[in-house]
């Protein structure tokens, strides 16, 4: 081949096609089928010597391909009369190349459209706005409207947009005291996980409206109590309970 | 109401509505006019925000008004914005998107014949991104999966409504002959402009 | 940049910024421009907009400036607020609804931490529409009241049960707890820097 290719950046056998008559200038109604299967076919043994993975769907190609090619070698008469008992007498003049003809213009049809799309993409993303203003504050109290339009699936999406946007949010920064040592917290625990018989469920940790700064000392002392190999903890399904278990014969004092 | 008062509201309704918008049919409901009206007005605001060199504009998207920021000015907004178009889409997704989108409802292998690979991943990533989502189910055997685009997809690429997508090329193999003759208009021109310029 | 383009660069950044506005010194750092010049640019335009009649103003609340809408403007809003078109809930709402759905029985604050914003209103307005309610109060201090989902809310969104809440598209309870995590770690230095600091 005269010309280089990079060998990943196709989308499939049809774009790699496209790209291979593009390249030789033939008109896509007329593709000389002999001169493509081959550069389609170096191409293929390229790519597996580069020991790049050669989808499945290459290979079909290729012998769709080299099915046309025997095709078109055999002599009209013969393949009328192979035809004749399968297909209408009018199908006779039908080219083998026509259906991968098709296939290839539809699938430049989108290639070039996905290209105008990638342009509004850009555009898109050059201009910001902002959240919808919660306008519950200019509803009367007497006749709060009942809801309408809203499915679950934009229940879901607002807590994903939520997430989204405290993901890319600096946490707001309050100073607060430490009340609880995180030493007097895995002494409580361990009490809790005993008083539990050896089992306490990671909600029954927090038996009162807790301030942030006795979730975070808990959750320290988990995790110290874990290290040291006194306590293990199991969820078994996501949004279910975490089980925290007394580790039997394991580190009796959870202390350093 | 005088215009410049309605100018105003609307203003006002739009800055509250943010990136949900509002259709033109709300906006006639709350100004109690008529909504050919209220259209006209948009393009008249949509003017007058140009011309005065404002920093927001009015676009529609998913046939709803809404105001966004001007492109030109993203490098001071890159801080602190979110923007919605995020992360670019991935060649493959980007394709299938574009099948899903003028030929909805299609089932995966439709697509797939279309594409000429398997499109799972593509279709997971879309469906994630919520640019499509299931619209129904196609008869026959196996009752596959059939794909529609979504509001979101609209408002990705910042379209009015499905009929806004650019037409696709009409005829793919008229190309080289239009590039030619394309070539050939502008020979002329140049022999026109020549003489003109003798 | 001329003084129309600082304008206008301004007039996007507060739009952005929403009520959480932009103070002086963020607007000159963006702008790169002192901080004085700043606050004279801001009276400036503070004059245009209500000069050309527009439906936005500029305020300053705690020392940040931020646009807001014009109080003579409120009947329109409160219509827009009570429009049959836009009787959805608010992206608040929502939210709000959604940590309840998959998290009850929860408190108050323990919603807010999620957000890490203020939820009163959206409670209210979830509780007038009943799609939640009080199901118990938590054990403790105050003894918090405990809110979950209601029976209008399964049948308002065709659920069985609550079991049959789809599972979000992403990992949303992963999420949620690494979300929950970051702001406790964040937390945590603070707590941290405080006990250095004694």
């Amino acid at each position: 081949m005269s010309y280089s290719i990079k060998l990943d950046s196709f989308e499939g056998p049809l774009d790699l096609l496209l790209h291979l008559i593009d390249k030789a200038e033939v008109d896509i109604y007329d593709i000389p089928i002999a001169e493509i299967t081959e550069q389609y076919l170096i191409t293929i043994q390229t790519m597996h010597e580069l020991q790049l993975d050669v989808a499945s769907e290459f290979v079909v190609m290729a012998a769709t391909l080299l099915s046309i090619k025997s095709k078109l070698l055999l002599p009209k008469k013969e393949e009328q009369q192979l035809d004749m008992s399968l297909y209408d007498y009018d199908m006779d003049e039908m080219d083998p190349r026509d259906d991968l003809v098709q296939r290839l213009l539809e699938y430049k049809k989108f290639k070039k459209v996905a290209e105008q799309l990638r342009e509004m993409e850009m555009g898109r993303s050059h201009v910001f706005t902002r959240p919808a203003e919660d306008l519950t504050p200019y509803v009367r109290e007497e006749e709060q409207p009942a809801i309408k339009n809203v499915t679950l699936f934009d229940m879901v999406q607002a807590l994903e947009n939520m997430i989204q946007r405290l993901k890319t949010k600096d946490p707001v920064t309050k100073v607060s005291r430490d009340e609880v040592s995180i030493k007097d917290r895995m002494t409580e625990i361990r009490q809790l996980v005993k008083v539990g018989g050896g089992h306490v469920r990671f909600s029954q940790l927090f038996v009162n409206d807790v301030s942030r700064t006795e979730i975070v000392t808990t959750f320290l002392a988990l995790l110290e109590l874990m290290k040291s190999k006194a306590i293990t903890c199991v969820q078994n399904q996501l949004f279910t309970d975490i089980m925290i278990s007394e580790v039997k014969g394991g580190n009796n004092s959870g202390f350093e | 109401m005088d215009l410049n008062k309605m100018k105003s509201v609307v203003e006002g309704l739009l800055f509250l509505a943010g990136d949900e918008g509002l259709e033109s049919k709300q906006i006639a409901e709350i100004l109690e006019l008529n909504e050919a009206r209220v259209i006209d007005l948009m393009d008249e605001m949509k003017k007058d925000f140009i011309q005065a060199g404002r920093g927001i504009q009015i676009v529609e998207v998913a046939r709803a008004y809404q105001f966004t920021t001007l492109p030109e000015h993203m490098p001071y907004f890159e801080k602190m914005a979110h923007s919605p178009t995020n992360s670019t889409l991935s060649q493959a997704a980007l394709e299938t998107l574009a099948i899903v989108a003028y030929r909805q409802p299609i089932t995966r292998s439709d697509i797939e014949e279309i594409r000429g690979v398997k499109c799972e991943k593509a279709l997971h990533t879309l469906m994630t991104k919520v640019l499509i989502k299931e619209i129904g189910r196609a008869e026959g055997i196996g009752r596959p999966i059939l794909y529609g685009t979504t509001r979101e997809f609209l408002d990705y690429f910042g379209l009015k409504d499905i009929g806004d997508l650019p037409e696709p090329p009409v005829n793919l193999s008229m190309e080289l002959d239009e590039l030619e003759a394309s070539q050939l208009f502008a020979k002329k021109e140049i022999t026109e402009n020549d003489q003109t310029l003798e």
